[in-house]
Order: structure tokens, then C-alpha cells, then sequence
């Protein structure tokens, strides 16, 4: 077991966990937006990385290649890429509303604002 | 925007070899990378760089609302009724080989047909996202 | 022919629904279309429950590939007991919207509604039914968008940001569980649930297998609420409109229980989950601190929906407390108490939107002296907290008396204590509502005399009636949840 | 390259430059997708990522306005999670199979039978076409659903509502 065996695993959690970070940490609506597709983005690499041969071709059945890479990574990958971007485009569009019903996207304004229309009513 | 002549021009030709492209990706993605998904990308691309050129108003001459409503559903429809002609012709439930005498030309076709559902769909779903954020910031600027 | 279709017809119905109401797009044909597919639906499980009780599992395969190459579908009896819940639930939730959400949305929003709701209803039916990793993801997709989408339709300008923290934490909980499936991919070269229970004891890689574990149950847990990963619930409940509020808390949280329970029991195994780490302490304890800490909360809303939202939380405690104890006892009151409490709290929240609508908010000011406003419908909320609380003759009873069981079983008499001192504290919150409705006179944000209106009263009040009936007539509720429970720790499905 | 300008995503509070950073992200990773063999990916990823989602992300943008606020949190907790991710998934991932290593159990179990009897089942010499439009068609339909659902979702939340929306 060598380390670089294992290098791209180590990029792709390095990303994953950037982007989290930003999810977790930061409080604008769309930053964190951001954020989640980044992570999203990561789990592409997992998929992918390991299924990739070297001197292999990409998996198009043709004459004179014999090694393919993996494909069924690549068509989960696909569906997950779609996947994220539906979720951004909704996320986006929330958080449009939130702009137009608060006059802010940051989550702690927000939350401030609740809490003194709660306190009012 | 409207002045730029040189955009308008590159716009005018660019835009048809785009919706050309996408109808390639479409079709060929039997054999090379691409397929449906990609294609409807593509020519959603190809009429927001419209929109973006001679403006929102054109683009939805061009595409107009309802028609782009429509194939959003009826993208979903195509592919859910391929599955359904499957179990009409005495498969299961997406089954592609029921579709013509011989399987793989069965195959073939229910391929067709399912990747010709994602395109329409695709296409007027990224549209339909397009409009809505940017008919969104139109009227809030005119208010 | 048709039956032994139905395993697909049973999503696809509803799923095929969604865009023929955006093309019919008037209201009232949108509403007939959504409900006759979630009832089709209702149907096919019921028949689909029937067939599995009399035959045993069935399997289909999806365009005629055989699993692991193409996607399977699988009707086990578990599976066929949520998706009787799931749609039933449905179409419950279908018919009470045809007055509820005409009330709560403008008229050009009303169609738009029903398209979310065929898929919400598809996308849980899809993920119950499924016998693939990666499909049931795909299918959790379907039904959390369509649920973000439902709760921001909610009036008040909370719902939105309910509806963004479900979201995000809904999102990362989705990647999680991708992340945990990727794992075991990679372990084992397969995405069928079957075919990785079989393949997953002969990995190498036992350390991929474990974080796989890890990933899956922190990514499903925050998806099922599980104590402390259950913020987003509270709001969401409360600001969403009444029917969706029904159909999320009696539906979503439970099929993600039942991918846990796929997961726990059927690829990973007893021997990993509960031998190797120690996620049956892990439950117990996050289920007991759950119980106690949310029933506690409970006990101080003004907000009758955010109430009976915290109590939601403790009240899956009770059922990972069931899946904790691993036991054939524990499993079967986890089992029946999922649907227990589905059916409950569908009746509570159908209830609660019939006030809402006539009060204009369900806050405990607007209950007051409700029993004599609405007699029918406040009978009916009692009786559904009575089947909450575990009042012998309700619903929620039985449940509870499993989970006794299985704890004295487990010679845990503490545990048997601690379930009916908890019980205690649903006492509380329940005596609140009716000191509130039968003890106070009516204030001046009680609505006047009336009920809600039959399209609302009729599917709530059949709920309730649905607490008692399963209290009383258990054979089928408890049989089933037995056979699930024996096949779950029969090991491979 | 792509931990540079992740790094500079976090670190970055103008919203603007977040976008673009996060677009240039997407080619950069859409170039190594496409060193890794997984074209039809690598060109979904640079129509979807770097297309697609920067022109919303900017639409949104201009709905929304600009500058981020300093954060007030500490970041100690966010930090804290994910460092325990990041022993989770090194501690997982260890044990997996080691890159390009032809023996790994997905390269011997299900794969094979793509690989050798795509062309020949289906008449479609793509086998990721192959296996996204009918091996794992089904998959694909609900692919689409998820997208019709964010487009009929994005109709609900953003279309101009006659009436005005009640504050409370």
C-alpha cells in the first residue's frame, strides 16, 4: 500500500471537506449554496477516480482497444450531476424569496428578524 | 446591449450551428460522448446566449412560455411512456426489447426514444429556470 | 398480467401523473388526476400487500435486465407494509387538499401543488420499493425536492426558510448516504441491496464497509430527523401547509426509518451493526435523549402545529428505540409503531389544518373552548392524543406494548420503565389541548360554531377512526410488522 | 490547482468572485474528469457546472445582491466536523483498492458484462449511453423527474403571484 495509491482519494476529501466547511460555517444564503455544490462536486471524484485504467481508453466500444475504463461510475455521476444542479437551481430560487420576504440574505439578519417579529406579535 | 452590432451579427450566426450542435450531441451519443442531457444543455445554451444578445423579450418570442411548460411535461411523458409501451407490448416495465421484432433493434429504438424525452425535457427545464430568474429581476427593477 | 406489474405501476402511476396535470393544468381536473393516481396507488399496495402475505417477496425487473445489471424492484413484506402506509397517507393527503389548498394557495399556484404532491408521493413509494442503492437515492431526490417545494409554498415567510434549512441539511444528508454507497461500490462492485448483502462478507476492505456504515447512518439520520440532527424539522412542520404538513410527518421521516432499517438489516447485518461498532448503544442512547428532550419542548409551545412537530421527533425516538434493541420484539413495535404513528399523526395535523382554517392559526389561544365549536373535530384531535400518549384501545398502545416487551425480553426492566414514564410527559402536552378546548370558554380567537368542511373533515376524521380501529384489530398491523421483523433478522432479504 | 481556488472560495467574501472562482472550479474539474477517461461526464460537468449553474448562480446574484457579511460564528465547530469527515473517509478509503488496479472487485464483478455485451444486447457502441439509457434506464427516468421537479419547482416559488404574500 503505497501513498500515492491512495492520492486521489486524498484530493477528493480534501475538496469534500472544503466544501463543507463552507455549508456548515458560513451564513450567506448563496455562499453556502456554493458550498454544497462543491461537495457535491467531490463526490464526482470519488466515483470516478478509481475507475480510471491506466493506458485504458474511455468506454466506447471500438476496434483495436481492450482496455476500457469503468462505466458505470460514470453514468451514477451523470444522474448525480443532474441531481445537483436541480438542488442549486432550487436553492436558488428559495433563497430569491427569502431575499424578497426578509431584504437579506444573511442567515443571522434573518433569524434576528424572526425573532423580533415574534417578539411584536 | 443593442448597440453592439458586432455581438448581434455573431449572435445571428452563431446560434442556429449551436442548435445544430445540440441536435448532433443529441443523436449522436449512440457513439460518441453525449446523448440527451448534454444536447438539451446545450440548446438551452443556445437561446439564453439569445436571450442575453437581443434580449429577454425576443427569447420568449423565440420560445414562447407555454410551449417551453409544455415540453417540460411532455419530455417526462415521452420517457414514462416508453416504459409503458414496454408493459403494453407484454415486457416489463421499461423493457426495450418488446419494442420491434428484433431485440437489439428494440433496444435501439427504446434508446432512441428515452434520450429524445431527456433532451425536451432538459431543454425546457433549464429554459424555463432561465425565465423565471431573469423575468423575476426585470419586474422588481421596475418597480 | 396486471399483478405482477403492479410492483411498477404501484410509483410509476403517480409518477406519470406529475406531467399530465402540467399540461391539463385547470385546478379542479389537476386535484381529480393526483388523487385518482395516489388512490390507484392505495389500491396496488393494498393488493400488492395481499399477494407478498400469500406468496412471499416479489421481484421485478426494470426493462427486463436481471439484477445486479439492471435495476430491481422488490416486494417484501416490509416494504409492502410502508407503501400501504405511504399511500394511504397519499391519497388521504390528496383528498383533504382539494378544500385545504385551495384555501392556503392563490388559484394559479393550485396545480403546480398537485404536481409536487404526485411526486412527493412517488418519490417515497419509489424509495420503499426499490432494491437498488443508487435508484433509491435518485427516488430520495424526487421526493425531498418536491417536499422543499411544498413546505416554501407555506403562507408565512418562515415556511421559506424552513424550506432552505431542510434544503441544505437535506442536500448534505442525500450526498452523505451517495458518499457511504460509493464506498461500498468500490468495496464490492455492486449497487443491488441483495447482491451487496451477499458480496459485503467477502470484501477486503472491511474499513471501507464501516465508513460506508458511518456515512449512510449520519446521511439517513438527518434525512429521519434522529435526535440531535432534527432542526429543520420543527419550522418545516409548522409554517408548511396543513396537507403537506400531514403527508411529511406521516410519510417522509418514515420511509427513511425504513431505509435505515434496510440498510442496518439487510446489507450490513446484525453482526456488523450492532458487534463491530456500537450503533445499537449509539441508537439507544440518541433515541432516549430524544424522547425526553423533545417531549420536554413539546410541552412549552404556543403553536399546536410546532407541538406536535417536537412530539414527531420523540416519537421517532420510541421507534429507533424499537431498531436499537435489535430484537424480534423490538423490531416489531418499531415496525408497527412507524405506521402507528403515521396514521396518527396524519389524523393530528389533518385535524389541526381543519382549525387552522377556521381560526386562522393553531395556537393554543385559538383552541380554547374549541369542544364546543367544533365538537367533532376536537373529539377527534383527543382521540388521536390518546393513540399518541399509548391509551390501551388506540393505535399508539400497541406499539408501546411491543416495545415494553421486547425491552423486559432484553431484561431491560429500566428501559420498560422508561418508556411509560415518557408516556407521561405525551400526557401533559395532550391534557394541555384539552383543558384548552373543554375546560376554558371560547376566547376571542376561537372560531365560531362549525366544523371544517366535509373535503377536510372526512379524510381527517377516517384517520382517527383508523387509531382506534388498529387499536382494537391488530392482527394485521402486528402480523405484518412480525413477518418484516422475522425477515429483517432472517439476515439477506 | 483545484485546492488553490477552493481555498480561495472559502476565503473569498465577495459574492462575484465566489461565482466565477466556482465556475473556473468546475472546468478545472471537468479537465480532470476528462484525464480520467469519463468524457461524456467531463462534458455534462463543463455545460452543467461551469454553464449552467454560473449563469443562475449570477442571476441570483443580481436578484440578491453582492457582498457577503464578516462571519460571526467561530468556526471552530464547522472546523471540528469536518475534521472528523476527514478521518472517516481516510480511514475508509485506506483499505480500498489503489488507483488504476485492475483487480478490484468493481472492475470483476457487474462491469464485464457491460463491457463485452453492450454492443451486442443493445447496438450501442457507448456503453455509458448503453447502460444510462437501458440497462440503467430506470435510473435515468428518475433523472428526469428530479429535473422536472426543480423546474415545476422553480414555476411555483417564482412566478408573480397576483396577490401580495402576507408578512406574518
Amino acid at each position: 500500500m503505497s501513498a500515492f495509491g491512495h492520492y486521489s482519494y486524498w484530493i477528493t476529501v480534501l475538496l469534500m471537506v472544503a466544501g463543507l466547511y463552507i455549508v456548515i460555517a458560513r451564513g450567506n444564503l448563496i455562499k453556502k449554496l456554493v458550498g454544497l455544490s462543491i461537495f457535491q462536486t467531490s463526490v464526482y471524484l470519488l466515483y470516478i477516480a478509481p475507475g480510471k485504467l491506466i493506458g485504458g481508453t474511455a468506454p466506447i466500444i471500438a476496434d483495436g482497444f481492450r482496455l476500457y475504463t469503468n462505466p458505470l461510475p460514470h453514468v451514477l455521476i451523470l444522474t448525480a450531476i443532474v441531481v445537483g444542479v436541480a438542488t442549486l437551481a432550487l436553492g436558488l430560487a428559495i433563497a430569491v424569496r427569502i431575499r424578497e420576504a426578509y431584504g437579506s440574505i444573511e442567515e443571522d439578519e434573518i433569524l434576528a428578524a424572526d425573532r423580533d417579529s415574534e417578539g411584536g406579535a | 446591449m443593442k448597440r453592439q452590432m458586432v455581438l448581434r451579427v455573431v449572435g445571428k450566426l452563431f446560434i442556429p450551428y449551436m442548435l445544430l450542435f445540440a441536435l448532433y450531441v443529441q443523436f449522436h451519443g449512440d457513439f460518441g460522448p453525449g446523448g440527451g442531457f448534454q444536447a438539451g444543455v446545450i440548446a438551452a445554451a443556445a437561446i439564453i446566449f439569445y436571450a442575453l444578445i437581443f434580449g429577454l423579450p425576443a427569447a420568449r418570442r423565440l420560445a414562447p412560455d407555454p410551449i417551453v411548460e409544455a415540453m417540460v411535461a411532455l419530455g417526462v411523458l415521452l420517457f414514462a411512456g416508453v416504459g409503458v409501451a414496454g408493459i403494453v407490448l407484454g415486457g416489463n416495465y421499461l423493457d426495450y426489447f418488446v419494442l420491434d421484432g428484433d431485440p437489439v433493434a428494440g433496444q435501439h429504438r427504446g434508446i432512441f426514444w428515452v434520450e429524445a424525452g431527456v433532451g425536451i425535457t432538459v431543454t425546457g427545464v433549464m429554459l424555463k429556470i432561465f425565465y423565471m430568474f431573469a423575468g423575476r429581476g426585470r419586474s422588481l427593477d421596475e418597480r | 398480467m396486471t399483478l405482477a406489474h403492479l410492483p411498477a405501476l404501484v410509483v410509476v402511476v403517480p409518477l406519470l401523473a406529475a406531467p399530465l396535470v402540467v399540461l391539463v393544468r385547470r385546478a379542479a381536473a389537476a386535484w381529480a388526476i393526483a388523487t385518482a393516481a395516489c388512490a390507484f396507488s392505495f389500491a396496488a399496495a393494498i393488493l400488492l400487500s395481499a399477494e407478498v402475505a400469500a406468496h412471499g417477496p416479489m421481484s421485478y425487473h426494470l426493462g427486463n435486465w436481471p439484477p445486479p445489471w439492471g435495476i430491481e424492484y422488490r416486494v417484501d413484506a416490509l416494504s409492502a407494509f410502508v407503501l400501504v402506509l405511504v399511500s394511504g397517507i397519499g391519497t388521504a393527503s390528496a383528498l383533504y387538499a382539494w378544500r385545504s389548498a385551495a384555501a392556503e394557495l392563490s388559484r394559479d399556484q393550485l396545480y403546480l401543488y398537485y404536481v409536487m404532491h404526485c411526486l412527493c408521493v412517488a418519490g417515497l413509494l419509489g424509495m420503499t420499493v426499490t432494491g437498488d442503492a443508487f435508484n433509491l437515492f435518485v427516488f430520495m431526490e424526487i421526493a425531498s425536492l418536491s417536499s422543499y417545494v411544498l413546505i416554501a409554498l407555506g403562507r408565512d415567510r418562515r415556511a421559506l426558510l424552513a424550506a432552505y434549512q431542510y434544503l441544505i441539511l437535506g442536500t448534505i444528508g442525500a450526498t452523505f448516504y451517495v458518499i457511504g454507497v460509493g464506498l461500498l461500490y468500490l468495496a464490492t462492485g455492486t449497487l443491488n441491496i441483495a447482491d451487496l448483502a451477499e458480496r459485503l462478507p467477502q470484501t477486503a476492505s472491511t474499513r471501507a464497509v464501516l465508513a460506508a456504515l458511518a456515512f449512510i447512518t449520519v446521511g439517513v439520520s438527518l434525512k429521519l430527523a434522529l435526535f440531535p440532527l432534527h432542526f429543520w424539522l420543527p419550522n418545516a412542520y409548522a409554517y408548511a401547509p396543513s396537507a403537506v404538513t400531514a403527508l411529511l410527518a406521516a410519510t417522509a421521516t418514515k420511509v427513511s426509518v425504513y431505509v435505515l432499517l434496510r440498510f442496518y438489516f439487510g446489507v450490513f447485518g446484525l453482526r456488523l451493526v450492532t458487534e463491530t461498532l456500537p450503533m445499537a448503544e449509539i441508537l439507544l442512547v440518541l433515541s432516549l435523549i430524544a424522547i425526553v428532550t423533545a417531549s420536554l419542548v413539546a410541552l412549552w409551545q404556543e403553536n399546536l402545529k410546532r407541538l406536535f412537530a417536537y412530539s414527531s421527533v420523540a416519537q421517532i425516538g420510541y421507534i429507533t428505540l424499537g431498531v436499537s434493541m435489535a430484537s424480534p420484539d423490538g423490531l416489531t413495535a418499531a415496525v408497527v409503531h412507524l405506521f402507528n404513528h403515521g396514521i396518527t399523526k396524519g389524523a393530528l395535523f389533518l385535524l389541526l389544518g381543519g382549525v387552522a382554517l377556521r381560526a386562522g392559526g393553531a395556537t393554543m389561544g385559538s383552541v380554547q373552548g374549541l369542544g364546543r365549536r367544533m365538537p367533532l373535530t376536537s373529539l377527534a384531535i383527543v382521540i388521536a392524543g390518546l393513540s399518541l400518549i399509548g391509551v390501551p384501545g388506540t393505535a399508539g398502545f400497541v406499539s408501546k406494548w411491543y416495545l415494553v416487551l421486547g425491552a423486559i425480553e432484553a431484561g431491560r426492566w429500566w428501559l420498560a420503565g422508561f418508556v411509560v414514564a415518557t408516556s407521561l410527559i405525551a400526557v401533559a402536552y395532550v391534557w394541555r389541548f384539552v383543558e384548552a378546548a373543554y375546560l376554558s370558554e371560547p376566547g376571542p380567537a376561537t372560531p365560531g360554531r362549525g366544523e371544517a368542511p366535509a373535503a377536510m373533515l372526512a379524510p381527517a376524521l377516517a384517520l382517527a377512526a383508523a387509531c382506534v380501529f388498529f387499536g382494537l384489530q391488530t392482527s394485521w398491523t402486528v402480523g405484518s410488522a412480525r413477518r418484516a421483523a422475522e425477515l429483517l433478522l432472517g439476515g439477506v432479504p | 490547482m483545484m485546492a488553490v481556488t477552493v481555498i480561495t472560495i472559502v476565503l473569498q467574501r465577495n459574492l462575484f468572485s465566489v461565482v466565477v472562482l466556482a465556475g473556473i472550479y468546475s472546468f478545472l474539474m471537468a479537465t480532470v474528469l476528462l484525464a480520467l477517461d469519463a468524457v461524456d461526464v467531463a462534458m455534462t460537468e463543463a455545460s452543467v457546472g461551469a454553464g449552467i449553474s454560473t449563469v443562475l448562480l449570477l442571476g441570483a446574484l443580481h436578484l440578491c445582491g453582492g457582498e457577503e457579511a464578516k462571519p460571526l460564528h467561530r468556526p471552530w465547530l464547522p472546523l471540528g466536523v469536518a475534521l472528523v469527515i476527514v478521518g472517516a473517509l481516510v480511514y475508509g478509503t485506506f483499505a480500498l483498492p489503489e488507483f488504476s488496479d485492475p483487480l478490484a472487485p468493481f472492475r470483476t464483478h457487474v462491469i464485464p458484462r457491460y463491457l463485452e455485451q453492450a454492443l451486442a444486447e443493445t447496438g450501442v457502441p457507448n456503453v455509458v449511453t448503453a447502460v444510462l439509457a437501458s440497462y440503467r434506464g430506470y435510473d435515468t427516468l428518475g433523472e428526469v423527474v428530479v429535473v422536472f421537479t426543480a423546474g415545476i419547482g422553480v414555476i411555483a416559488l417564482l412566478r408573480r403571484v397576483p396577490r401580495r404574500e402576507e408578512e406574518r
